[in-house]
């Protein structure tokens, strides 16, 4: 019960994007093709898992035993940083298509608040480590589902004629805000 | 010094040597070396993504750019000279200098020259129009004044005059990225060089039609009755299937040939008014700035 | 530009950087610990002297906490020339419509409600955010009662509480919490 | 460029927020309210003028696979340092401000403007980037911050102009998308005026 | 239940006013335009000059290649030119202009009217018969027929579809030639049978035409192995994977031909032609033309000779009315406007429709609403709308992945659609182009 | 002959049909439903649709001809449709001028911004009302009660929906049978009297506009009966599972706008999916979503935001269902 509750909170009541307001720069800047969000989405929730077991070792291991709590924010995102770097090398290396896909975004999870965000929240609420993990997957789901669904609305308005002035970033924010509003019939589930 | 300091620092600095380690063995074990003036050659370009150099985008340019041994055969007609200088100094060479060019419309065929023998109601696209039939007039060869050529272009430079039907080039704002000239499905855009002062000289017809049918067609149409070609001192004029072409490597812009063309086929631009002749100015409205 | 990666100076530069910022904050540290101790006081402090009538001691210096509901209440006495003045309860209520919502409550001595602040809440902006006492007359209405003969439920539940408009859930959580903390005093018998 | 143009340009023709859609986060999940936006701004201000300037000294020695982790090291340490003094000196702010105190550490305008200007420039034309580009922030969170608290609550910097509520939505998440959206559209519309 | 195919369908007006008028044949116009290109395939080659005195029925030019056909004099007179001329498609291409004398037929014809059954040749010599009387599709593609009876290596027909569906409004020139001309049709369909080694063929005829099917019905128990199906009112039932569905219930595959399910379909006009080219050494030089519309003095049926100038056509209907606003080659659904009523009746002219004014322009567009009423109409099963916005914005690639080679052109998307877009028009136009990047990738 | 022929591609015929005809018909199906509302809501009906219906077309009118600047096109009917929707998802005493800010979101928010008609991926209707439900809940939560005949348009008289009673009584304790007391029965509910948006009490009124639309060919039936089936199966299983925490199937299809919405809302052209397999998905979608926020929710009732939800995929679900390719079974041998 306790992980339906963090999973259906995660994806829906509380969505990442929709209404924490985090990882929103790669929400709106790699939505635009289903095909690459869904790459981005996977990356993301590669990146999300590995990174909150590897802080929650790092918090409750390291820096609640030595009573330097304070340090979390550097100490986490110089590893969340060592960890992209590598996954990015390793991508560029193995999949280039997939590389070329996500282009600047993949540096740019580092700088997604999302990954950071997510780590901080699951030692902030003080989960033990599964549930810090299933917290990570049901988040990282939780922001590609909304990624994907948004990139298929972007897909779509692509065929159409949006009026000049609204095209790029007012439009996507507008359909954020909408699918946002939608979401907040989830209001009050757990 | 307490020892939360001294935890921090330890803590810290190992993570942070952890890291580099780390680093280091996955950046040796997956090296992909990517030529970083790629980067710096897209930087310069000036991210049109027209197409109008004939790769995919500026960055497939820039690729190409890069790699090339003889970069004189590439370059982009956007940006013009200053960015293929700029360009060609990120490779350490130097970039040919290319005539400006500019989409010339060849059709002048306005109602008042080329009465209309039916009325398209088809789809507004000069594309579907021309895969049903020849066209709304006598002449098959003629614009279709749907504007195919307007909607591709990337940067307002061209438009449909509403008197004349006809579409006109900007000179000023086109680039000649031929992105219009592709789009014509009558073939009637051509880059030429945009000459000096924007001066330039040719047949404003594509028709090749014999010389009775042309003129039956459109009063102003090319009736290929090879004056031109007689008359050019330079060579510049061929004559094939009927009709007319000046070629603007060779046209040495003298204006003789316009004097003799018996149906105003040839067109100049930007050339002083001449003082005796004035009706040929009426007749060509290309003459945008 | 940067410089070629090589082994020793990767090592060293993120050894030299991390060496130098941990140095740094460890200092920094050190220096705001004493002003952020305070000002977490200060909060409390606030909050207990918001609902009490005046007193002269340092009620956060004499505080008890008890295990009740599954959660931890804390007891602030205050006195005031050695004479008891009330006793102010930090108390709780998971049933907010963020979750959890945390009051201070602060008793006479005589058992009525002095006065009543909100020290957390997770509840919607603009609803159920009203409880807070700067937003809307809404804890006013417990000022005086003594919760004995009046029944702190919302109306709607029975009660003598006039609900926030729209916003009976958070009502009924900022009840549950009162009557929580209300409970604990008297069986706490403090 | 001028020192002068470099300073204003983060204002309204490179403004992080309304024209190059970077730091989108603490932009949408800070502006609640005016003063929410206002504080939020000058802390990555902050944090974003002092990295600049460390960046920009120590950028030539820093070997490139390991420029980022160099970097994001420099600029936690920062937040750090502002995390710690908010939560001493201004705690009810950093209460409010909550997790995006940290995650301006991840805010995509510190990070880029340190890779974009101030590794590859000096010292003061970096600090003045970062202070112009942090003070471009600040105003648009300030900005939307206001529209939003104007809109949804009838006051601007907590003073009730309307009484009443106001239209609730804008305080909530999709206003923040809603009235962002409406704002760059008329920035864009402005910038293109000035052009 | 009648049978019908699965997929899609629309049914419009049927408007067949001329069904009852008999075929009449049309005076000899003064001068004939031949195009040397009135079929799929490649023009054929001038076998005569400026100048020359040709008969009915000579070979005037000589089909080009596999897919190609031989083309015949239509009169007798004098070659006048060899010029490009107007033609039904709205371009000017060559054609060969013979000045008419008299009316002199080539001595090979036979020219009496009496039935001939019997037929002795093998299937080889029909198809070379078929191929020299230079027969193509009558059902408005114009294929070469002989390329259809020659049945591909690897593949073995198994049945002979005739299509006497006739879906297209207002046409009646199947339905004519099948109540006069049924036992010339029934001994054409057996040599067909015999060309591809088949026992049985179909008739297919929409219920709309009863007459037609109790007459052929009748006939048919003459011949052994010819049935005759009734089928349900739904357009495009003409269209030839939908006769097949809707007669032996397979699906052609995406891309595929007819005979890959076994199957080869032929309208009843090509098996008229095929009896009078087999039996009577009849070239195809005429055909029955349907003249309607709904103001037309005299909706007619004609036998009209290849060439006739259409506007010649009109003018024995009736003339053209005043108020008339665009005259259409073909059915209304799939044919062709004319851009001048001086071009040619060729082959493939099945029908020559007049609308007025007032039902000729195209109402204006509204915006797409998605109401899917294309996608539901479509008897292929694509979505007609999103093709439509994909070749706007020139997304080929994934136009292809979308099928569109599989459009069949019918129109019911463009016929149904409430905001009155011009979906074909764009689909059409990416069609060709994906046509065309297909092609490049397979060179 | 003197006027030139017109030449076109093929067709050169049409059914006659056209966007203002479909919009017509949905709005005098619509008018059934609106004569029940203004019997029980009296002049509140009136006035407010009457408010929405007018701000919808000068909203629309107005950026039209001077934000796009193209040529307005009211008279297609789709604004209206929208005003009427609107409407009909309002209490009939919301004040004017929320009606008015809920129009505006409506057209120029759900509707204009993406390019007008065709393009929107929201229903604009639902993202003006969900808009208003979230921004004004005081004044969108507080339902008239049905009086027949009644003549104001402010009317202190105010109540609950059933849902809300159901909901409220079972978070209180109180089980079905307790509750099932203070609300409608099943027959009421069918006729309309029942507190709630002005448009969603008459579910009867509902069905012979369904019916209308069936027979004008407008819809096809695949939506309104997936949602129909859908809501009914799930919350008959619940009820079935404990019949007295749950209301049982008929209550839920009766009430709250499931009518409303599954047969005018979801299947709006522009916002709904293409083919029947998608329609299929996207209502199972909806009735499966509504039910959630119905059971568990914060929301009493849930088919406006499980609409605007499943909108959200419809892109996706018509890119990946696409509708049966002709040749796609290949049968050999019929
Ligand atoms: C996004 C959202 C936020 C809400 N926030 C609160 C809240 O903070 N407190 C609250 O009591 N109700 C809140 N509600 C409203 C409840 O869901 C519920 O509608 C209301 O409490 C019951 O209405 P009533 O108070 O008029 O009986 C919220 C609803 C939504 C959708
Ligand atoms: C390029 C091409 C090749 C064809 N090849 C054959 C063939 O080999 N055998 C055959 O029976 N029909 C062949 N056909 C004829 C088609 O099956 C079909 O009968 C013809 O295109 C007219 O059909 P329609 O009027 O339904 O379009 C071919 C058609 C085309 C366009
Ligand atoms: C949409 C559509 C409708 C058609 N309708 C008919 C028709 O009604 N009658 C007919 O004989 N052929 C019709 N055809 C042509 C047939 O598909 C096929 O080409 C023809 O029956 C083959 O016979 P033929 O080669 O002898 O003409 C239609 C084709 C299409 C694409
Ligand atoms: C069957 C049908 C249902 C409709 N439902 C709605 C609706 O729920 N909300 C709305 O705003 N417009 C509705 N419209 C009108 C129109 O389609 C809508 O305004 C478009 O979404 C605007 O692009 C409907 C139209 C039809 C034909
Ligand atoms: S020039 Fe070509 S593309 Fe342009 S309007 Fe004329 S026909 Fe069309
Ligand atoms: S007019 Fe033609 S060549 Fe010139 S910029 Fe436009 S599209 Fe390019
Ligand atoms: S029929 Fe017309 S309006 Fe309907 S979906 Fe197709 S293209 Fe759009
Ligand atoms: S024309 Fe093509 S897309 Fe349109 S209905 Fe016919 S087959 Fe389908
Ligand atoms: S600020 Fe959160 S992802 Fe950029």
């Amino acid at each position: 019960m306790e992980y339906i509750i963090i999973v259906i909170s995660a994806i829906f009541v509380n969505n990442i994007v929709l209404s924490q307001f985090l990882g929103v720069c790669p929400f709106l800047g790699v939505s635009n093709k289903v095909q690459t969000s869904m790459g981005m989405a996977g990356a993301v929730t590669f990146v999300m898992t590995i990174a909150t077991i590897v802080t929650y070792m790092l918090q409750n291991f390291i820096l609640v035993p030595l009573g330097i709590g304070y340090m979390q924010t550097v100490a986490f995102i110089l590893v969340i940083a060592a960890l992209v770097q590598m996954v990015e090398i390793i991508l560029k290396k193995v999949s280039p298509s997939l590389y070329q896909a996500l282009g600047i975004f993949l540096p740019l999870i580092t700088t997604n608040c999302a990954v950071l965000g997510v780590a901080l929240l699951a030692v902030q609420k003080d989960l033990p480590l599964m549930q810090s993990v299933v917290f990570a997957i049901a988040n990282a789901i939780g922001f590609g589902f909304a990624l994907v669904t948004f990139a298929g609305i972007r897909e779509a308005l692509d065929l159409v004629d949006i009026p000049k002035p609204m095209r790029g970033a007012p439009i996507a924010l507008l359909t954020a805000g909408i699918l946002a509003l939608a979401f907040m019939g989830f209001a009050g589930i757990v | 010094m307490s020892s939360v300091v001294l935890y921090t620092v330890l803590m810290l600095s190992a993570l942070g040597v952890i890291s580099a380690v780390v680093l280091y063995f996955v950046a040796q074990k997956f090296k992909v070396y990517e030529d970083p003036r790629i980067d710096e050659v897209e930087a310069i370009l000036p991210g049109a993504n027209c197409g109008g150099c004939g790769y995919p985008g500026c960055r497939g340019f820039a690729e190409a750019f890069v790699k090339a041994d003889d970069i004189s055969t590439l370059f982009c007609p956007v940006g013009g000279n200053e960015t293929m200088g700029n360009a060609a100094k990120v490779l350490g060479k130097e970039a040919a200098a290319v005539d400006p060019m500019v989409a010339v419309v060849r059709c002048a065929g306005t109602p008042e020259h080329r009465a209309k023998t039916n009325a398209y109601d088809g789809a507004k696209s000069c594309r579907v129009a021309s895969s049903l039939y020849s066209g709304d007039t006598g002449c098959q060869f003629g614009c279709l004044g749907l504007g195919d050529c307007v909607d591709v272009c990337n940067f307002d430079a061209i438009y449909i005059d509403e008197v004349t039907g006809l579409p006109v080039v900007d000179q000023d704002k086109c680039t000649a990225c031929g992105a219009c000239v592709k789009a014509c499905p009558k073939f009637i855009i051509e880059l030429r060089k945009k000459g000096p002062k924007g001066k330039r000289i040719f047949v404003s017809c594509v028709n090749k039609d014999k010389g009775g049918v042309a003129k039956r067609s459109c009063s102003v149409a090319c009736i290929g009755c090879g004056k031109c070609v007689k008359t050019c001192p330079h060579d510049a004029i061929t004559l094939e299937n009927n009709l007319a072409y000046i070629d603007f490597n060779k046209c040495k812009l003298c204006r003789k040939c316009v004097e003799v063309c018996p149906t105003t086929a040839i067109w100049e631009v930007h050339f002083p008014a001449r003082k005796p002749k004035v009706e040929d100015e009426t007749a060509q409205p290309v003459s945008e700035n | 530009m940067a410089k070629e990666s090589t082994f020793s100076n990767m090592t060293l530069t993120l050894l030299v950087i991390t060496l130098l910022s941990s140095a740094v904050l460890g200092f920094v540290y050190e220096l705001t610990k004493e002003p952020i101790r305070k000002a977490q006081e200060a909060k409390i402090n606030t909050a207990i002297s918001n609902v009490l009538p005046e007193f002269d001691n340092q009620p956060s210096a004499e505080a008890t906490e008890v295990q009740y509901d599954g959660g931890t209440l804390v007891f602030y006495n205050a006195t005031k020339g050695g004479e008891k003045v009330g006793t102010a309860v930090k108390t709780f209520s998971n049933n907010g419509f963020g979750g959890l919502i945390e009051l201070m409550v602060g008793f006479n001595a005589d058992g009525t409600i002095h006065g009543i602040d909100v020290v957390s809440h997770k509840e919607t902006p603009g609803l159920g955010d009203k409880m807070e006492t700067s937003k809307s007359g809404f804890s006013v209405q417990f000022q005086g009662v003594n919760p004995e003969d009046f029944k702190i439920r919302v109306k709607k539940d029975g009660g003598d509480v006039d609900a926030i408009t729209a916003s009976t859930i958070s009502s009924r959580a900022y009840c549950d919490a009162v009557q929580r903390a209300y409970n604990a005093l008297k069986e706490g018998g403090k | 460029m001028s020192q002068l143009s470099n300073f204003t340009k983060g204002f309204l023709r490179e403004n992080p927020v309304f024209v190059l859609l970077l730091g989108m986060c603490p932009t949408l999940g800070t502006t609640t309210s005016a003063i929410n936006g206002m504080g939020m701004g000058l802390a990555t201000t902050f944090v974003l003028a002092m990295s600049n300037v460390v960046i920009s000294l120590i950028a030539g020695l820093i070997p490139a696979k390991v420029r980022i982790p160099s970097f994001i090291v420099v600029i936690a340490a920062f937040v750090t340092v502002i995390d710690l003094a908010m939560a001493g000196f201004l705690p009810a702010l950093h209460s409010q401000l909550g997790l995006f105190i940290p995650l301006i550490v991840v805010n995509c305008i510190v990070l880029g403007r340190a890779e974009a200007f101030a590794s590859k420039n000096g010292v003061l034309p970096s600090l003045i980037d970062g202070l112009g580009m942090g003070l471009g922030f600040t105003f648009a969170l300030t900005l939307l911050g206001a529209t939003r608290e104007l809109l949804g609550s009838g006051a601007i910097f907590g003073f009730k102009f309307i009484s009443g509520d106001g239209i609730l939505v804008f305080v909530l998440a999709p206003g923040a998308f809603f009235a962002l959206g409406f704002l760059i559209l008329i920035m864009n519309k402005l910038a293109k005026k000035q052009s | 239940m009648l049978k019908t195919f699965s997929i899609g369908g629309v049914h419009p007006p049927e408007n067949k006013i001329s069904a009852g008028s008999q075929i009449v044949v049309l005076p000899l116009p003064k001068q004939v335009s031949i195009p040397i290109a009135q079929h799929i395939g490649a023009p054929a080659n001038a076998v005569v000059t400026k100048g020359d005195k040709v008969k009915v029925g000579q070979l005037i030019a000589q089909s080009n290649g596999f897919v190609s056909a031989n083309i015949h004099s239509s009169v007798s007179g004098t070659v006048a030119s060899i010029d490009p001329v107007m033609d039904s498609t709205g371009y000017k291409r060559p054609a060969i202009t013979i000045t008419v004398e008299g009316d002199e037929w080539d001595e090979t014809i036979d020219r009496s009217t009496d039935l001939k059954e019997e037929c002795n040749l093998t299937a080889e010599e029909i198809i070379a018969k078929v191929g020299q009387a230079g027969i193509v599709g009558m059902g408005g593609a114009t294929f070469p027929s002989q390329v259809k009876l020659s049945v591909p290596k690897g593949k073995k027909a198994e049945v002979l579809i005739i299509n006497g569906v006739e879906c297209e409004p207002y046409l009646t020139s199947d339905h004519r030639v099948m109540l006069e001309k049924g036992h010339e049709l029934m001994i054409g369909i057996q040599i067909l049978k015999k060309a591809l080694r088949v026992d049985t063929a179909l008739i297919g005829i929409e219920n709309n035409k009863p007459d037609a099917i109790s007459h052929l019905s009748q006939v048919a128990t003459k011949y052994s192995g010819i049935e005759v199906h009734a089928l349900k009112v739904q357009y495009p039932q003409g269209g030839e994977k939908q006769l097949i569905k809707a007669l032996i219930n397979r699906e052609v595959p995406s891309g595929a031909l007819p005979i890959e399910v076994g199957a080869v379909v032929h309208n009843v006009g090509t098996a008229v032609a095929v009896y009078e080219a087999v039996q009577k050494s009849k070239p195809l030089f005429e055909r029955v033309v349907t003249v309607t519309g709904k103001h037309l003095a005299t909706p007619s049926n004609f036998l009209v000779r290849i060439g006739t100038p259409i506007s010649e056509v009109i003018a024995a209907a009736g003339g053209v009315p005043e108020n008339t606003g665009k005259i259409v080659n073909g059915g209304p659904m799939m044919g062709k406007a004319l851009s001048s009523i001086d071009s040619p009746v060729t082959k493939g002219t099945s029908g020559l429709i007049a609308f007025p004014a007032e039902e000729a322009k195209r109402k204006v567009a509204q915006a797409c609403v998605r109401c899917g009423k294309c996608v539901s109409v479509c008897p292929m099963g694509l979505e007609p709308y999103l093709l439509n916005r994909l070749s706007q914005k020139k997304m080929f690639e994934r136009m292809e992945h979308e099928h569109v080679l599989d459009c069949i052109e019918c129109g019911s998307c463009s016929f149904e659609c409430p905001a009155n877009l011009p979906l074909l028009d764009y689909i059409r136009l990416g069609k060709a182009e994906v046509g065309k990047i297909v092609r490049a990738r397979k060179a | 002959m003197n006027k030139l022929l017109a030449v076109s591609p093929s067709p050169h015929v049409h059914s006659g049909e056209s966007v203002n005809k479909l919009m017509f018909n949905v709005v005098l199906a619509l008018l059934p439903a609106l004569a029940v509302s203004i019997y029980y809501f009296g002049l509140g009906a009136f006035v407010v649709t009457a408010i929405a219906v007018v701000s919808c077309l000068a909203f629309e009118f107005l950026i039209q001809k001077y934000l796009l600047k193209v040529t307005p096109s009211i008279s297609d009917g789709s604004a209206l449709v929208t005003g009427l929707l609107l409407a009909f998802n309002l209490p009939s005493n919301l004040p004017w001028w929320i009606i008015v800010i809920g129009a505006l979101v409506a057209i120029g928010i759900g509707k204009m911004s993406f390019g007008g008609l065709g393009n929107n991926p929201f229903n604009p209707a639902l993202v003006g009302r969900v808009f208003l439900l979230i921004s004004f809940p005081v004044q969108m939560t507080s339902w008239p009660l049905p009086i027949e005949s009644r003549a104001h348009y402010m009317d202190a008289l105010t109540g609950a929906t059933p849902l809300a009673l159901v909901k409220e009584g079972l978070k209180g304790g109180q089980t079905m049978s307790a509750i099932s007391e203070h609300i409608p029965n099943n027959m009421q509910l069918l006729m309309g009297s029942m507190g709630g948006s002005l448009g969603e009490i008459a579910a009867i009124a509902l069905l012979i506009g369904f019916a209308w639309l069936l027979f004008k060919k407008v819809i096809t039936w695949h939506i309104p009966v997936s949602i129909f089936v859908t809501i009914f199966a799930f919350t008959g299983i619940l009820w079935l599972i404990d019949p007295a925490h749950n209301a049982d199937p008929f209550f839920h299809l009766l009430t709250g706008g499931v009518m409303l919405g599954a047969i005018f809302m979801a299947t709006d052209y522009v916002t709904s999916p293409m083919n029947p397999k998608g329609m299929w998905i996207f209502g199972i979608g909806i009735g499966a979503l509504t039910v959630i926020i119905r059971v568990w929710g914060a929301y009493p009732e849930g088919v406006s935001f499980a609409i605007l939800i499943m909108n959200a995929f419809v892109p996706l679900i018509n890119t990946l269902v696409k509708p049966k390719r002709f040749g796609e079974e290949v049968k050999k041998n019929g």
